[in-house]
């Protein structure tokens, strides 16, 4: 009796798993509903908020101007804590609330299962911090783009100036085992590969420091050791400005280059302007650079409601990305999913973001990010570096 | 039928006791209550308000449910401070990413090998570290967890894809249907939940169970009482670590991409947090605790910064007004059906009865089994009338002699005496006899074998039983399930035969119980069964603790100043239970202060001084003795 | 050579960090056989309390009393602050929990911890902030042919004086002797008319405030504080506090240096992407070894 | 005699189980008083409660007509009542002269230096075998030997009252014999009022003035110690009968 309840039982369960269905977008009236899925709590929580208050911001501009086919855009926060299994369930939940597309989100491993999920219920996503090449190389998306650019680029920009522009001989690298700012060390690597082949430099250092930290001293005296003709860190800038003040107290004197996660104000302010002063950093044009009007729009809204302009490039990508959805869904001149894709893989003409023109590649990637070397005055700026 | 009875005594839908009317739903509850949880289950993706993402959500619960579960086996039943549970999360996720991203593997085929390599992993891990106490072996497990995690991340051989993890793994395919959409994963893993449920609940009313229950209560006193510790708690972690790789490869194959980011020391704490709230040991309160942990922070969803602030809080405040978590399991005054064995005589007269040992089994034996233990064949020549005999037992720490050159004879079916000053080193000869300490020199011979240096279970084993100085039981279990841990060590039944209940390990189960009613009922404590231990007044403890002993069925009894904290009055009710003992087969060696105690009953004593023997002979000798008298006995001044 | 005299020093500061962190671990967990997982928020909040305190007057304490004055109040600041903290914490999330057990009282402090990281958050932002340049004093000299900056002695100084402090008090004085009377023994020590509440008390506001000091030297040293750097620095600290013995104050002092040096020279000789790996391994090692860590007793459990 | 300890009406709960059922004890000046009974009867929990480390439902004690409800448990050291818990509890870890100081931690008459120290050795005239072990840690002193610690660890604050737990709880006969010995000598030389609570009946007896015997939380019988030693009632439940002749 006993276990012909139990087989019974798992049979029924068993069978309920063919029936499972899928839920369909909303209606027509009403401001078009738009995600954000941004990590407002846990290790990237200052990313993530500052994201919320870009996308606020372009939210406001884009309202005034009218909205898009007639109608307002509203934007929901949805959290993923910075970390994947989260992001899991923040992707679902903005699926649940049947938004038209997401914005989001900002690291690489925490953007890849929300994008599996979102590719799965054909919703248009667009990432602002996840640069990992595997997110649109590997999968090929269909739904999913980004606003900011890859690590390869960014890898290949560092290797040809380091060799090339600088002449440095012995490089080296270090990262801080984050997802972000190993790809970009992996990414750099690979692209100095020829130039080490060919003789014309070598890598003389390449590790990894524990993010979180604060005492770094270990490391920079090892990397001092080295003789380093250059030296670049592909980390966060918090850990950046450590390292920059604790290697010139330990004597090493090589140019310093951080990658785009580590240029930042605060960046500055904990290296010390002493010694941030002459620092480099491989960044897509900031939004102090770009003077298109939306960008002027952009920088003076957001002063007045947040006090300043987002301290760091990624935020401003999260404000692209809405521009971006708005922009194709006006081109497409509809809400369906699929639509948007289409015009945001064929038919960007006219759509402008913070940082300029904004169109993607067959795979969803932003078309022409420029990079540029950055550098920081003696007052404290970051300005395009001139050789 | 039992064993859901039982639990749902215990959330007050059992059968009703007594002469109540049978109804068909009081006949038929157990059924019922099982139809109903399951169709509720079933139902849940289908009401009209469930979205998708709550779907998602209560495949989160599952996931954390599973790891609750298994963490549940290594800090709830056996009370190991184990803060580094992700680790065994992160090797069944990874071990499936690998395979199936490189060999293609099925993900339903690496299902159990995930749990297979994460219980192995934990096997190789452990095992070094496992005799550490509280939090010594915390901290461990904390490195544990972050070596896993930071290993991952350095990616070594290329194998795990470093912080970027691993991408594009596969679903679940069950005999060609694909799993992948969010009501059919949440069936499922909550499918899988069941069955390792059901496995667990008969775990937990096993011998096994038990066992890792008396380690968590008192480690010592399970292992003298025959459970070998080490392997119980291994055993602990390798179930633990199988499961939670199982939950490692449910989530990998539902988020198809893992990174180290998942596997934080915050989710071994979120998953310590899961069983504390749950209430330790209780398997619905895992399954609750995880519903807590992982709902709690959804709804709060939208306070963004604000939500772990009050997850935070939410935290001191179910402590606070819930310490022993949302659904403990209760112990006390389910009575024997708590236990959840089958087969046992309607009355407690007939179960006492079967209880009642076969008087061959308490003689010395010279066959080579007893009890289904395999003893190890005699290699010294066996004096029939000794049962123990000590052979220049020395024992040092360090630069002092705790035990010098000790001669011990103990008469089969005679009470021998130790006695002698405090710090003599008396209790220090009886943990060498019983396995605790190891001697520096000497030999100790049982029953014709030389047991020097074996484990305290397996001695206990062969027929040597303690009690303690300082009285040491199982203070939060019922006082059938501390004698219960006496015949333990003579069942044989494993992990398999209890989850499947094998025709002889109901049959040991039911010996095991009716043997502790008999000792029970022979200590007169019966009426006491359901109780816990620890309510139990100080002469009452003793007596059960001396029952817990001679449930183990041995041939010598050792008691560690029996008499200690009883007045004269009580000391005469325990001598005639001793001679009463003595009377039925055993053979009793006591440390003992009271003289009367000693003097009364005893047929022989020794008298130690030093680590030394000063004299030994019959109680009324010895007690003439002049050594004896100045190094311990005194004058009497009145 | 003189690197590896470099990262000696090196690792001594850290170490010394990760000491006086772990001296308020091994204190409260002596007492109260708690593990105050809370305990390197706690450190992140004197952090913070220095910053504010410096940064709220606008430097006004540098200006007035000078780089090394306003380091003093700062530091005394977060003392009293966390002291206070410590002491509070002590009412609200555990004396309620006591009598549930050890396990119940690890889920408070871990809710502790996770409500003050995040209260950090809330109050503070979740940017990293950084002590102003104008209030960290920064001379550099050659001690013995090293480079050094004053600030790296001073805290040094600092540290070894706390720590011999609060040896002599615990080991050497009469209400130390209280102390540890009460940790093992709360009702006798009653008995011998030792107030336990002032035992609690003291460990409670001692313990906690010696990691508020720790953070205003940390956050001067390095500048930089996060809402979230308690974790790393709490676990650093249980990590060391193991490694010397619970309980045991000079065995927090030297787990809390070991692990220093250890970090920084495996970190400078070998690799920084596996340092934890070695730390953690290490530790494993040595309580293999070593089952109640470096300086923890070696007795027996009585049967 | 004047009282000096008075104990009225005492009701002390565990729970919902009632420890003590309203107990009336009084010891006088320069006096014994033997409280026996068997387990569980009541006799640590009336201990605990004077010494205030077990809280109390209803009753008073007085020490010289001073309610002691009005006074912090950690106080009673100061006024003169020390208590020697059952089982010793020395503080293991700390050495034995440690323990000793502690003992007088609560006197604030007797600021360390002179006045202590001329205790102590006092102490150790009474037990020769601590002064030896002065350096040694209290937790591998033999348990004989911890019980004179503890003992004297009371004694050293100069009690007026001293309670006494079971001085003979597993210690060798010998041992017994000895500190039997140093009740009876500080009795009648320091006239120290001591309540003692034993099992051993026939010892507590012989050194006591008066005796009572707790029986499931109430006072059983009272009395005179010579009259309850021949008392029939206390002989078969306490003492036990000479079944054994040696």
């Amino acid at each position: 009796m006993r276990k012909t309840v139990s087989v019974l039982l798992v049979c029924m369960l068993a069978a309920v798993l063919f029936l499972s269905g899928c839920a369909k977008k909303t209606g027509d009236t009403g401001p078009i509903q738009i995600a954000l899925q941004a990590p407002i709590t846990g290790d990237y929580a200052y990313e993530g908020q500052m994201a919320k208050q870009s996308v606020e911001v372009a939210t406001e501009l884009i309202n005034k101007a009218g909205g898009v086919l007639g109608r307002q855009i509203a934007v929901t926060v949805v959290d993923d804590g910075s970390n994947p299994k989260d992001s899991a369930i923040a992707a679902q939940k903005a699926v649940s609330l049947k938004v038209v597309a997401v914005i989001g989100s900002y690291g690489s491993s925490v953007t890849e299962p929300a994008e599996d999920i979102y590719e799965k219920n054909k919703m248009v996503s667009v990432g602002y911090g996840c640069t990992a090449l595997r997110l649109t190389v590997d999968k090929k998306p269909n739904y999913f783009f980004r606003t900011c650019g890859r690590d390869d680029a960014q890898g290949l920009f560092f290797a040809k100036y380091a060799v090339e522009t600088m002449g440095a001989k012995r490089i080296a690298i270090m990262h801080d085992n984050s997802t972000f700012a190993k790809g970009v060390a992996e990414e750099a690597k690979k692209a100095l590969q020829p130039y080490v082949d060919a003789g014309k430099c070598e890598i003389i250092y390449y590790d990894a420091v524990t993010p979180g930290e604060k005492d770094f001293s270990a490391a920079v005296t090892k990397l001092r050791n080295t003789q380093p003709d250059v030296w670049y860190y592909t980390g966060y800038y918090t850990e950046a400005g450590l390292l920059v003040r604790q290697a010139r107290d330990a004597g090493l004197t090589c140019p310093f280059i951080g990658g785009n996660a580590a240029i930042n104000d605060d960046f500055i302010k904990i290296a010390g302007i002493d010694v941030a002063k002459g620092c480099l950093m491989t960044q897509e044009p900031l939004v102090t650079d770009v003077t298109t009007a939306i960008s002027e729009q952009f920088r003076t809204l957001y002063k007045e409601k947040f006090g300043d302009v987002p301290s760091s490039p990624w935020p401003v990508y999260a404000a692209d990305a809405l521009y971006a959805i708005v922009g194709a869904i006006k081109n497409a001149n509809s809400i369906e999913s699929d639509a948007i894709a289409t015009a945001m893989h064929t038919n960007m003409t006219g759509v402008e973001g913070v940082t300029g023109a904004i169109k993607f590649t067959a795979i969803g990637d932003r078309e022409d990010v420029p990079y540029k070397m950055y550098e920081v005055t003696a007052d404290g700026k970051y300005v395009v570096h001139q050789q | 039928m039992g064993i859901t009875d039982n639990i749902l005594k215990r959330i007050g839908l059992g059968k009703p006791s007594g002469d109540q009317p049978v109804t068909f739903w009081s006949k038929n509850r157990g059924w019922l209550l099982l139809a109903i949880t399951g169709a509720v289950f079933a139902a849940y993706p289908f009401l009209p308000f469930i979205s998708d993402y709550w779907i998602d959500v209560a495949f989160f619960v599952g996931v954390y449910a599973l790891l609750g579960l298994s963490l549940n086996i290594v800090l709830g039943e056996v009370g190991l401070f184990d803060l580094g549970h992700t680790a065994f999360y992160a090797i069944g996720a990874y071990v499936t990413a690998i395979l199936n991203t490189t060999l293609h593997i099925p993900i339903i085929v690496l299902l159990p090998l995930s749990a297979l390599i994460a219980a192995g992993f934990a096997y190789l891990v452990t095992s070094p570290v496992i005799h550490l106490k509280g939090d010594y072996l915390c901290i461990v497990t904390i490195g544990i967890g972050e070596i896993v995690r930071l290993t991952m991340i350095n990616n070594p051989f290329n194998l795990t894809g470093g912080p970027n993890g691993i991408n594009g793994i596969g679903g679940p395919n069950l005999f060609g249907l694909a799993i992948n959409s969010s009501t059919q994963f949440y069936f499922y893993t909550w499918i899988i939940i069941g069955v390792i449920v059901f496995g667990l609940i008969r775990l937990q009313h096993s011998r096994i169970g038990r066992a890792w229950n008396y380690i968590r209560e008192d480690a010592t006193a399970a292992e003298a009482s025959g459970v070998d510790v080490r392997s119980y708690k291994l055993l602990a972690f390798v179930l633990g670590a199988a499961i939670a790789g199982m939950a490692g490869n449910i989530y990998a194959s539902k988020q198809m991409s893992i990174s180290p980011g998942s596997f934080t020391f915050i989710e071994s704490s979120l998953l310590f947090c899961i069983v504390l709230l749950g209430g330790l040991g209780s398997i619905p309160g895992s399954i609750l605790g995880a519903v807590v942990v992982v709902v709690f922070p959804e709804v709060f969803r939208q306070f963004a910064s604000y939500r772990l602030l009050f997850f935070g809080l939410a935290l001191m405040l179910m402590m606070i007004f819930r310490p022993g978590g949302m659904w403990p399991r209760k112990r006390e005054g389910t009575g024997l059906d708590g236990l959840g064995i089958r087969g046992l005589p309607r009355n407690d007269e007939d179960l006492i009865l079967l209880g009642k040992p076969d008087p061959a089994i308490l003689k010395p034996a010279t066959t080579a089994v007893v009890r289904g233990v395999r003893l190890p064949p005699v290699t010294v020549p066996m004096d029939e009338e000794m049962l123990l005999q000590t052979h220049g037992v020395t024992l040092k720490f360090g630069g002092l002699t705790a035990v010098n050159n000790f001669d011990l004879n103990v008469r089969t079916g005679k009470i021998t005496s130790l006695i002698g000053p405090n710090g003599a080193g008396k209790t220090t000869l009886f943990n060498m006899i019983t396995g605790i300490y190891k001697p520096t020199s000497g030999q100790i011979d049982f029953l014709g074998r030389d047991i020097t240096g074996l484990k305290p279970h397996t001695i206990i084993s062969y027929g040597i039983a303690r009690t303690f100085q300082n009285i040491r039981l199982f203070p939060s279990l019922t006082c059938i399930e501390n004698i219960m841990s006496g015949p333990h060590c003579h069942a044989r039944s494993g992990t398999w035969a209890a989850v499947m209940h094998t025709v002889a390990e109901v049959r040991e189960e039911r010996d095991i119980v009716a043997t502790a009613a008999y000792r029970l009922d022979e200590v007169g404590l019966w009426s006491y069964r359901n109780e816990l231990a620890k309510n139990l007044p100080y002469g009452k403890q003793r007596y059960l603790e001396i029952a817990r002993a001679l449930a183990t069925a041995p041939h010598l009894l050792i008691l560690d100043e029996p008499s200690s904290g009883l007045n004269d009055k009580e000391s005469e009710d325990l001598m005639v239970l001793l001679q009463s003992l003595v009377k039925e087969g055993f053979t009793l060696l006591l440390i003992e202060h009271d003289m009367q105690v000693v003097m009364g009953i005893s047929d022989w004593v020794a008298v130690m001084d030093m680590g030394q023997k000063i004299a030994e002979g019959l109680p009324k000798d010895v007690y003439n003795n002049q050594r004896v008298i100045e190094a311990y006995l005194g004058k009497e001044d009145d | 050579m003189a690197t590896f005299f470099e990262q000696l020093i090196n690792g001594l500061t850290i170490g010394s960090f990760y000491a006086l962190v772990a001296l308020g671990y091994s204190m409260v967990f002596g007492v109260m056989k708690l593990i105050n997982f809370a305990h390197g928020d706690l450190f992140a909040l004197g952090s913070y309390l220095g910053y504010t305190l410096l940064i709220a007057s606008s430097s006004w304490v540098t200006v007035h009393f000078g780089l090394w004055g306003g380091m003093a109040i700062a530091m005394l600041f977060a003392f009293s602050g966390i002291g206070l903290a410590g002491v509070l914490m002590e009412r609200v999330a555990y004396r309620p929990v006591y009598p549930a057990g050890r396990l119940s009282l690890v889920v408070s402090a871990l809710g502790m911890s996770i409500f003050l990281q995040n209260g950090i958050m809330a109050i503070w932002g979740a940017r990293p902030q950084a002590y102003p340049a104008a209030v960290v004093p920064s001379t550099r000299f050659s001690l013995l042919g090293l480079p050094v900056t004053s600030l790296q002695v001073v805290i040094l100084l600092i540290s070894f004086t706390l720590m011999l402090a609060i040896w002599f008090i615990v080991e050497k004085t009469t209400f130390g002797a209280a102390i540890r009377a009460t940790a093992l023994d709360r009702s006798t020590a009653t008995l011998m008319g030792i107030d336990v509440r002032v035992v609690i008390f003291f460990i409670f506001a001692l313990g906690p405030a010696l990691g508020g000091i720790a953070g205003v030297m940390n956050g001067m040293y390095y500048r930089a504080i996060s809402f979230n750097m308690g974790w790393t620095y709490g676990l650093k600290a249980f990590t060391a506090t193991i490694l010397g013995g619970i309980g045991n104050i000079p065995g927090a002092m030297i787990g809390g240096l070991l692990l220093g040096l250890m970090e920084s020279l495996f970190a400078g000789y070998v690799s920084g992407a596996w340092k934890d790996v070695f730390v953690f391994f290490i530790l494993i090692v040595v309580l293999i070894w070593r089952p109640t860590g470096l300086l923890g007793e070696k007795t027996a459990e009585k049967v | 005699m004047a009282t000096v300890l008075a104990i009225k009406n005492l009701v002390v709960n565990y729970g919902a189980v009632e420890a003590l059922k309203g107990v009336d004890v009084e010891l006088g000046e320069h006096d014994i008083v033997a409280v026996l009974g068997a387990n569980g009867a009541g006799k640590t929990t009336l201990l605990k409660s004077i010494s205030r480390i077990q809280s109390i439902k209803r009753g008073s004690i007085a020490l010289k007509g001073l309610d002691l409800a009005t006074v912090p448990a950690f106080r009673l050291a100061g006024l003169g009542i020390a208590h020697v818990p059952e089982g010793r509890h020395v503080f293991a870890t700390l050495t034995t002269e440690e323990n000793l100081n502690l003992g007088a931690y609560g006197v604030r008459s007797m600021p360390a230096g002179k006045e202590l120290e001329k205790t102590k050795e006092w102490i150790f005239s009474l037990f020769p075998i601590l002064k030896e072990r002065r350096k040694q840690l209290a937790g591998t002193l033999s348990g004989g030997e911890q019980q004179m610690l503890a003992i004297g660890r009371g004694l050293i604050s100069k009690p007026h009252v001293l309670l006494l737990d079971e001085p003979s709880l597993g210690l060798a006969p010998i041992i017994v014999q000895g500190i039997f010995r140093v009740i009876r000598q500080i009795h009648e030389e320091e006239g120290v009022s001591i309540l003692l609570v034993e099992q051993n009946a026939r010892k507590a007896l012989g050194v006591a003035r008066y005796g009572y015997i707790l029986e499931l939380g109430k006072i059983a019988i009272e009395g005179d110690a010579s009259d309850l030693k021949n008392d029939e009632r206390v002989r078969a439940a306490y003492l036990g009968g000479s079944k054994v002749n040696c």
